[in-house]
């Protein structure tokens, strides 16, 4: 079996090539039929391969194979390789389940549009690259993969290029994620030389896993931040994060694949495939867990204050990618994926159901035209609903598991840390308020579209929402996989994903490093102990938190809809950052994007045109100056001419009897 | 009497001897000449193809090597031959001139004859120069190739073309006759020791220099290949010749000319001066990552479309001097390959312009915009090339450039990392670039009528497309070709500056 | 060795002369006279080979000497003869006024 | 030698005569004159080649130059009627105080070179077999007629072409159309 | 008594008797027909004269003697540039065919005058006697100031015969009075004798020598048009009817060169190091003032006049070297230099009509277009001229400067290379005119080029041999070689 894990990507790349081979001559729905079956192969083989592992003990949980060597110059070989174990496999099942029903999806949403057929070609693409990326046995075949959703994603974002707004949002997409890649590379080279330097030539991750204790503590930090620097612009953190809200120029469908479920979990991925690193490197994972958590406040701060129902899920996003990242930071590495999966769900299902409104509001985007429709469009609304208690982490919905088993970890793991802790928590309230703001600004309350939109609201297709219904059922019983112990589950995907991050299990101890006495200063006031009680305890306030949340949400936008006005009044100056995203972009804007012109323009103009072309002009005019003088020595009176020869015979003489006699 | 075919003798020949056909075809006919130019061409394409499929990949010195006296008193021979460095840029120039003589079947329309005449000689030039072993022959194919490109951008060339093409002319020649003056020297030089005169450049290797000696020459030499690659900076010249120079002069001056000047730093300068190859490493390295990054910024102001990717050149072949500087088999073998991608990806990228040019005469970025919407078929391709311009995994840049960066990094971690900031600013540009040509609406009602690509165009940019992916993902067909050459190569110039009692270059050079 | 006086003053003449004739060349302003000027010089030359003769007691300095008149004659010849076609065709022959060919 | 014999004050006071009236030929405005102190300098000059044993020489300066030429040289100031002088030319206006000052320099300078290499002269040459005695005794004008048609008959008949070429471009240029 | 008459050897200066009586048989031709017809016979007449010439004068090439008493020499040497002398002869007759038909030149006189003019040079570079090369210069120089001023009504032509009678006669008292220092100071007149004198031990280095070089370095430098005697060569080349100027350019500066060469090469060599540093100086001045004023020139004919002034300089580099190397050099680059001014002088020739040259550069513009065989000819020797490969004039250069190499001239050499890059710019600008220029809407109509299969033929050979010397130039070089060795 293992030779064949190549299929899992072949099947999108098939489709992807079949499509844009025949694609122009068969109709639309012959092209998405290949689409989503192209997918649902990659699904069911992705499900087989979940079935073998289930079968074979945990040790025996890897399948890997090199299909060809792709890249060879000397010491340096690197194959076209696959590696499937627990971790690739679930996120192939992420990516292949979803992936398939937001196809499916798709096929209804973008039903009308003219690109239909690119749409499709796009998206089996995407999914090619992203199964690559989480597939790849070694660094580099991740990176084709990384730098290919980049990539898709940036098609996809400008996939309606007529729109301006869209292709600068492809474009910036694309450049900011490159900023990250940066990172990246340079993280891929230092460990590739470094490793070599000890005698151990791979990018193989297995092989980096094995030989990964030949390098040295700060060597390690310095590699992993680099490579955290990738994650940050793939995942959208805080710096990086600018590219996701406009990513929602692209189709919402996209939104939901790319900028949701799949990904922008990559550099969460990424983290996870590499934790035998990053377990070295202690300093590293509270510089992640910071900036996740940073991140994830940041982001949902803005959330409160925006009004494009997508804006708003974008932000929704970053914020909870900034929660796998904590949990990256924390070594809670399971817990991560964890909540990544869960937020494949959840987050694809409100990215639909986002869709789904839009469809019915004939595209609106914005909150305040909405209002009342959850009458029209039920389906949507009550599958919304499920979403938005899965995120805001009301028991018994999945992203409670995964957000408590974070919170739990950030407190309790031997790198968690009170004050992430809190924030985190905080911010999952927070979310919880957002999201309910959405839900009660969209689906209640009174309509506020104008009446031509009002007449012709109605509720999707069945092929638009029976994703829907699928995607809320997960969303529903998805976190039963993990069901802490605490709450009597076995941690079920914890366990699953032992073989790849070890038990759970923290590092031993840590070393001395720079940091050192700020984590233990952190740390001093968290990890008291792993008492269930404690953890129970955590769990109950959490989920106030986000009653909490919700309840003021009800508060300002279902009972007192005048509260908002009044309350972002007395707040006239924090709202206008908040709703700007504390201008963030227009900084970057100003730093980066005029920084680099003016410096262009001042090097075009002074450095080319002045310095360079100024030498090779100057010296060209001086050389025709002069020669305009030697011309006019040429008088045509003869008797000049005369006397040069008498100047020059003098000049002879000189030189050849006067001079030497001296 | 059983002495192989000379197939080297035989490429160098074909298209001179083509375009003396040529010439004697009567100025009227003028599908005869482009038919007969085509035939050439692919007649010449088809015949370097043995030199791909027959050459010993695992053997380390020169192949196909013909010697034949020439003037034995002074030591010039005529003698050619090919290693793995050169065949695979043999088969670039090859291919480009087919790509080339298709892609002016329509666009020339004046003094027919004598452009595909030019374009001959011209690869007569190059196919000349890149064989070359006797550095008097090499010199006289490096100055020949100056006065076809000089006509085919002065004549066929936009309206600066005037300029453009005696400024080219001249920054060349600066250049190379110094570069004569050090070859004289050299030889002089081992004359004096040895008592033997010759040109051949692997026996001049052998002359002990001194180290002062050495750099003056080094210097001269790299003079005359940093102005062709071009580095900054040195690089001013390569705008203005790009922009006015018709579309296929563009292709082939960025897809092999250019190349030339990497290439006689590769087989020249750095075996022959290594004690100031060691001093002058970190100053080339320097002004490569300069070029990379000012390159790169210099594009994001460009209005013109040429003369962006122009600058872009002069971002890439600063890549791939870094490589080469990296001294070690990585490096070597992205800048190698590099050279390569640089021909297909910058030359497709030419082309597109080109295609664009002939049907709205203009290359001004503002006046275009949302071109995809009529023209679908040329964004697909216009998209995979600047895709592989910018080095996305996948396609044939990412194999050289992270080679090279990978090389630059093993010589020197800070090379490395300054270097690498041109991916971000690639993509900056190159973005920017196309998002301005082919997204957004159509504002201008000249483009709304624009047709999508013929049938030939389509079958030139499938060309380049093709070896965009092959190149990129099975890189193995061309990196092995250059394996055995490529790793002879270091340790070849590694035993010279170990001979030269220098210190080893900086950085950890290691194994190859 | 050093020679007679009359060759040493012989020499010097011939400087002199040859000085005198050198400079009227260049700044007489007539075409005939600048050309006599020139007849002065090939003197000043015929001087420095009658006296050198003299003193090495060697004729072929005599003998060149008449080889210069011959060509001093035969320039007369064509020389003039060039003079009055300029002459005729611009009705001068100011050297300062002859400046169509020039720069 | 011990004081300066009568020869040599001859010289001297020969040369100061070239030297004056060539001068005066330099010097005069009108070329008539010019002409006329060319004659002088140059029978003045013949004068010095018979003292320095040249007799043959002598004569033929006497006949070609202040014969021949001289009248050719006449005849053609007659002929384009520049008996008048110079005449100024604007641009001859214009420069002449710069070609004068220049002149002077030159003058000066050309002078003291030629002086510097005149007065260090040392007789440094090879002795001809011919010493004045045995020319003498042949006769000076048979010396040299044997020496151009035996020695120098080469030259000398080259001359004779250099004579037709001289007449043949001189008839040419002169011939009006 | 003392009469030495020479053996009267007829066959070794057959080559100068048939050039006099073909010359002598053009004049009478001349005298007694004016009809068309009697012109061309004329023509025909120095050609087969100069081809006898060439012939005979070929077959002495392995012949080394001194006839007439030592007056005359017959060695390789000689014999290169004769016969040199006899090719620039054969190509300039052969173009002047038409030319002189179209100017209205009279022809018997003018063929004459040339053949006399040729013959000025075969003896002036054949003599190892001051007295010979005297005389063979100035035969020469007669008949070309008569030449310069045949275009008859044209006072540009007049002009440029007065200048160059004028400077021509200032000039050669200059090397009369070096001739006549040098033999105050040696006492003798034949330069191989000088040459054994200097080297045995009564030799003395005086000034008065010393001035003696000097002047003869003025004198040949006027010939040879290097800076700063150069001044008369742009007028005198531009004013002169363009098939003299294509004589002068080539002809002259090569006799003038072999005579400098012999000259100083023969007599002087061994006091080598006390003037060529002089000859550093002239040779450096020569080849930039020459290349920088022809930057702006624009007027074809005047531009090729500064380039012959600027190729002086390059061939000067060689001169200074003085050794074998680059004495082959010389020989070879004065060689190649001949079939690219010749081929160029053609071309102009060419493309003027009756009694206007139409040499400026805007007559050229569009040439391409028009003709494009000139075109193409016009180009292959003006890059030959800036000494791009494979054309010959890339070989002189690359021999020239290779012996400034040798010799240790770097900067020599270095500046030489600079200059024919500022060189390159304005031959190309004439090529840049030619193909990339279209003719200016206003201007005159260009009419039909003057061609003749004459014209053809000039081009023709002169491509073939800028190729051949360029691609192989082995048997060339070797003859120079040969003819070199005499002085080593």
């Amino acid at each position: 079996m293992a030779d064949y894990i190549w299929l899992i990507p072949f099947f999108p790349l098939a489709g992807f090539l079949f499509n844009s081979a025949f694609g122009g001559r068969l109709s639309k729905s012959a092209v998405s039929w290949v689409a989503c079956l192209a997918i649902f192969c990659s699904f069911i083989a992705a499900a087989l391969v979940f079935a073998e592992f289930l079968r074979l003990p945990g040790a025996g949980r890897v399948f890997e194979m090199d299909l060809y060597p792709w890249i060879t110059s000397g010491q340096f070989q690197v194959a076209i390789g696959f590696r499937l174990d627990a971790l690739s496999v679930i996120m192939c099942l992420v990516v292949t389940g979803v992936g398939f029903l937001i196809h499916v999806y798709s096929v209804g949403y973008m039903h009308d549009d003219p690109g239909f057929k690119r749409f499709f070609l796009y998206l089996n693409l995407f999914v090619f690259m992203m199964l690559l990326l989480v597939t790849g046995n070694n660094l580099l075949v991740m990176f084709v993969g990384w730098e290919g959703v980049g990539l898709c994603s940036y098609l996809l974002i400008g996939f309606w290029y007529e729109k301006d707004s869209a292709s600068d949002a492809g474009k910036k997409a694309f450049i900011v994620n490159r900023v990250g890649d940066f990172g990246f590379l340079i993280g891929i080279f230092l460990l590739f030389v470094s490793l070599g330097m000890k005698g151990v030539w791979t990018l193989n991750f297995a092989q980096i896993g094995q030989h990964a204790q030949l390098l040295d503590g700060p060597l390690v930090t310095i590699i992993t931040l680099l490579f955290f620097v990738g994650a940050v612009g793939k995942s959208a953190q805080i710096p990086l994060y600018v590219w996701l809200p406009d990513a929602m120029e692209g189709p919402t469908p996209v939104s939901s694949l790319i900028h949701a479920a799949t990904m922008v979990t990559a550099g969460v991925y990424m983290i996870a495939r590499l934790n035998f690193l990053y377990r070295m490197a202690p300093d590293t994972l509270l510089v992640v867990a910071t900036i996740g958590v940073l991140t994830a406040f940041f982001a949902a701060s803005i959330g409160f204050a925006q009004n494009d129902i997508k804006k708003i899920l974008a932000y929704s996003t970053i914020s909870q990618l900034g929660f796998m990242f904590i949990a990256m930071g924390v070594g809670a590495y399971a817990a991560g994926i964890f909540h990544l999966m869960t937020h494949a769900f959840f987050k694809g299902l409100l990215f639909l159901g986002a869709g789904s409104v839009m469809h019915a509001m004939s595209g609106e985007l914005d909150m305040r035209n909405m209002g009342g429709l959850r009458e029209k469009t039920p389906v949507t609304y009550w599958t919304f609903l499920i979403a938005c208690l899965a995120i805001a982490g009301i028991p018994g919905f999945s992203g409670f598991f995964s957000k408590d088993e974070i919170l739990w970890k950030a407190f309790s793991a031997s790198q968690g840390y009170l004050l992430i802790w809190g924030l985190a928590a905080l911010t999952a309230g927070m979310t919880a308020f957002y999201m309910f703001r959405l839900l009660f600004g969209t689906f209640h309350g009174t309509c506020r579209a104008s009446d031509e939109v009002k007449h012709h609201i109605h509720e999707s297709p069945r092929v638009m929402t029976v994703p829907l219904v699928i995607l809320a059922a997960l969303s529903l019983v998805g976190g039963y996989v993990g069901v802490p112990h605490v709450l009597g589950g076995s941690n079920a995907i914890e366990q699953f994903l032992a073989p790849v991050f070890g038990q759970g299990a923290p590092a031993p101890a840590q070393p001395q490093t720079a940091f050192g006495f700020v984590s233990t200063a952190w740390a001093s006031g968290g990890a008291a102990g792993h008492e269930s009680s404690l953890e129970m305890l955590l769990m109950a306030l959490s989920v106030a938190i986000a009653l909490v949340g919700i309840f003021l949400a009800y508060l300002f936008y279902v009972k007192n809809p005048a509260l908002p006005g009044r309350f972002t009044a007395s707040f006239a100056g924090l709202h206008r950052w908040v709703e700007n995203k504390y201008f963030v972009d227009e900084l970057y804007e100003r730093v980066f994007v005029r920084g680099v012109q003016r410096l262009g323009a001042f090097l075009l103009k002074v450095a080319d045109g002045w310095i360079i072309e100024g030498a090779i002009n100057g010296t060209a005019d001086a050389l025709q100056r002069l020669a305009g003088r030697l011309r006019r020595v040429e008088t045509g009176y003869v008797q000049e001419y005369a006397f040069a020869i008498i100047v020059g015979a003098i000049v002879v003489v000189a030189y050849l009897v006067v001079i030497p006699m001296f | 009497m059983n002495e192989p075919f000379p197939y080297l003798s035989a490429l160098i020949l074909l298209p001179l001897a083509g375009s003396l056909v040529l010439m004697l075809l009567p100025r009227r006919q003028t599908l005869t000449i482009k038919a007969a130019a085509l035939v050439l061409t692919i007649g010449e394409f088809i015949l370097s193809l043995p030199l791909f499929f027959w050459f010993d990949e695992r053997a380390v010195q020169m192949q196909f090597v013909e010697q034949r006296e020439w003037f034995p008193e002074f030591g010039i021979s005529y003698l050619v031959g090919i290693d793995g460095i050169s065949m695979l840029l043999v088969l670039l120039t090859t291919l480009l001139t087919i790509v080339c003589v298709l892609c002016s079947w329509k666009a020339i329309e004046t003094k027919i004859k004598e452009y595909y005449v030019s374009f001959l000689v011209l690869e007569t030039a190059m196919i000349g120069a890149l064989c070359s072993l006797d550095m008097v022959l090499f010199y006289i194919f490096w100055e020949l190739m100056l006065i076809p490109m000089y006509l085919l951008i002065g004549v066929w060339g936009g309206p600066r073309r005037i300029y453009a093409a005696i400024k080219f002319f001249l920054f060349t020649m600066v250049g190379s006759v110094l570069m004569l003056l050090a070859i004289m020297v050299l030889y002089f030089h081992y004359a004096a020791e040895t008592g033997v005169y010759t040109f051949n450049v692997f026996t001049l290797a052998r002359a002990s220099l001194p180290a002062v000696k050495q750099y003056w020459l080094f210097a001269a030499f790299a003079l005359s290949f940093a102005i062709k690659v071009p580095m900054f900076p040195f690089h001013t010249w390569l705008p203005d010749a790009h922009t006015e120079a018709p579309t296929a002069g563009s292709v082939i001056l960025a897809g092999v000319l250019l190349k030339m000047g990497v290439y006689g730093f590769l087989r020249f300068a750095i075996p022959l001066f290594p004690a100031a190859v060691v001093a002058a490493t970190p100053l080339i390295s320097w002004l490569a990552i300069i070029g990379i990054v000012y390159g790169a910024i210099m594009c994001i102001m460009q209005t013109d479309l040429k003369r962006l990717i122009a600058y872009s050149s002069v971002s890439h072949l600063g890549y791939v001097m870094l490589g080469i500087f990296a001294f070690n088999m990585q490096g070597l073998q992205g800048g190698l390959y590099q050279m390569l991608n640089h021909g297909i990806s910058t030359g497709g990228l030419f082309l597109v312009v080109g295609m664009i040019y002939e049907r709205r005469h203009t290359r001004m970025i503002a006046d275009f915009g949302g071109l995809t919407t009529v023209m679908p078929r040329l964004a697909v391709f216009f998209m995979i090339i600047t895709l592989s311009s910018i080095a996305l995994p996948g396609t044939n840049g990412f194999v050289g450039e992270f080679l090279i960066l990978l090389g630059a990094f093993r010589s020197n971690v800070t090379y490395g990392v300054l270097a690498t900031t041109g991916v971000i600013l690639g993509a900056v540009y190159m973005l920017w670039m196309f998002q301005r040509v082919m997204f957004g609406k159509i504002t201008q009602e000249a483009n709304r009528l624009l047709a999508d690509l013929t049938k030939r165009e389509t079958l030139i940019l499938a060309t380049i497309v093709l070896f965009v992916f092959l190149m990129g993902l099975y890189p193995g067909l061309f990196l092995r070709k250059m394996d055995a050459s490529s790793a002879g190569y270091l340790k070849y110039v590694k035993a010279r500056i170990a001979a030269m009692g220098a210190p080893a270059v900086q950085g950890p050079l290691g194994a190859p | 060795m050093l020679p007679e006086l009359s060759t040493t003053v012989c020499f010097i003449l011939s400087g002199v002369l040859f000085t005198i004739g050198a400079v009227g060349a260049i700044l007489r302003r007539n075409v005939i006279v600048v050309f006599m000027c020139i007849e002065l010089m090939l003197n000043a030359v015929n001087l420095v080979f009658i006296a050198a003769a003299n003193t090495l007691a060697s004729m072929d300095g005599s003998v060149f000497v008449f080889f210069i008149m011959t060509v001093a004659a035969v320039e007369a010849a064509v020389g003039l003869a060039i003079f009055v076609m300029v002459f005729r065709q611009r009705n001068t022959i100011d050297p300062y006024e002859i400046d169509l060919l020039k720069g | 030698m011990d004081a300066l014999g009568l020869k040599d004050l001859a010289f001297i006071a020969l040369a100061a005569a070239v030297i004056v009236t060539s001068l005066m030929m330099v010097t005069r405005k009108n070329p008539i004159h010019s002409a006329l102190w060319m004659i002088a300098a140059f029978v003045v000059m013949a004068v010095i080649y018979l003292l320095l044993n040249a007799q043959f020489i002598a004569v033929a300066q006497v006949m070609v130059y202040a014969g021949a030429i001289m009248m050719l040289i006449l005849f053609v100031i007659m002929l384009v009627h520049m008996e008048r002088g110079d005449e100024s030319a604007p641009a001859a206006a214009r420069r002449s105080k710069t070609v004068r000052i220049a002149g002077a320099v030159i003058t000066a300078i050309l002078l003291a070179e030629l002086l510097f290499g005149a007065l260090l002269f040392q007789v440094t040459g090879k002795s001809g077999g011919l010493s004045t005695a045995a020319v003498n005794s042949a006769g000076n004008v048979k010396t040299v007629g044997a020496l151009l048609y035996g020695e120098y008959l080469f030259p000398f008949e080259i001359a004779s072409i250099l004579l037709l070429v001289g007449i043949v471009g001189a008839v040419v240029i002169s011939k009006r159309k | 008594m003392l009469v030495k008459i020479p053996e009267l050897a007829f066959g070794p200066i057959l080559p100068e008797l048939i050039i006099t009586v073909s010359a002598m048989t053009a004049l009478l031709l001349g005298a007694f027909g004016r009809r068309a017809i009697v012109g061309t016979i004329a023509g025909a007449v120095a050609l087969v004269g100069s081809g006898l010439a060439l012939l005979f004068t070929l077959s002495l090439w392995n012949a080394g003697a001194a006839v007439y008493n030592g007056l005359y020499t017959i060695d390789t040497f000689g014999t290169f540039f004769k016969a040199l002398a006899l090719i620039v002869a054969i190509l300039v007759t052969l173009l002047s065919l038409r030319y002189v038909e179209r100017e209205d030149i009279v022809k018997g006189e003018y063929y004459a005058l040339t053949l006399f003019g040729v013959l000025g040079m075969m003896i002036m570079v054949s003599s190892t006697h001051f007295v010979t090369i005297f005389i063979g210069l100035e035969v020469m120089s007669i008949a070309i100031y008569v030449l310069c001023g045949m275009l008859s009504g044209n006072p540009r032509s007049a002009e440029a015969s007065l200048k160059y009678f004028l400077l021509g006669a200032f000039a050669t008292a200059f090397l009369l009075y070096g001739i006549a220092l040098v033999y105050a100071a040696t006492g003798l007149l034949d330069i191989r004798e000088i040459a054994d004198y200097i080297v045995s031990g009564r030799f003395q280095l005086t000034p008065l020598f010393m001035i003696g070089i000097a002047m003869l370095v003025v004198g040949f430098g006027f010939k040879t048009a290097a800076v700063p005697f150069h001044m008369w060569t742009p007028d005198v080349y531009e004013g002169a009817p363009t098939s003299i100027t294509a004589f002068m350019a080539t002809g002259i500066k090569a006799a003038a060169f072999g005579a400098f060469l012999r000259v100083f090469y023969t007599a002087f060599l061994p006091l080598l190091g006390a003037w060529s540093g002089m000859l550093w100086l002239i040779a450096v001045a020569t080849m930039t003032i020459g290349n920088i004023t022809a930057l702006v020139q624009d007027d074809v004919k005047r531009m090729l006049a500064y380039s012959s002034i600027a190729h002086a300089g390059y061939i000067l580099i060689a001169f200074v070297v003085g050794d074998l190397f680059s004495s082959v050099g010389i020989l070879f680059y004065i060689l190649v230099y001949t079939f690219m001014n010749i081929g160029a002088f053609t071309v102009v020739i060419i493309l003027g009509q009756k009694g206007r040259q139409r040499t400026g550069i805007e007559h050229y513009a569009g040439l391409a277009g028009r003709h494009p065989l000139i075109a193409i000819a016009m180009t292959v020797f003006l890059l030959s001229l800036a000494g791009m490969p494979p054309l010959a004039g890339f070989m002189g250069k690359f021999y020239v400067l290779s012996a400034a190499i040798k010799a240790k001239y770097y900067w020599l050499a270095v500046i030489g290379v600079l200059n024919s890059v500022v060189a390159a710019y304005y031959y190309l600008r004439v090529v840049m005119y030619m193909y990339f220029r279209e003719a200016a809407a206003d201007a005159e109509p260009a009419g039909r080029p003057d061609f003749s299969p004459a014209y053809g033929v000039v081009i023709a050979v002169s491509v073939w041999a800028l190729f051949h010397m360029g691609i192989f130039p082995r048997g060339f070089l070797l003859i120079a070689q040969r003819s070199v060795e005499i002085f080593m």
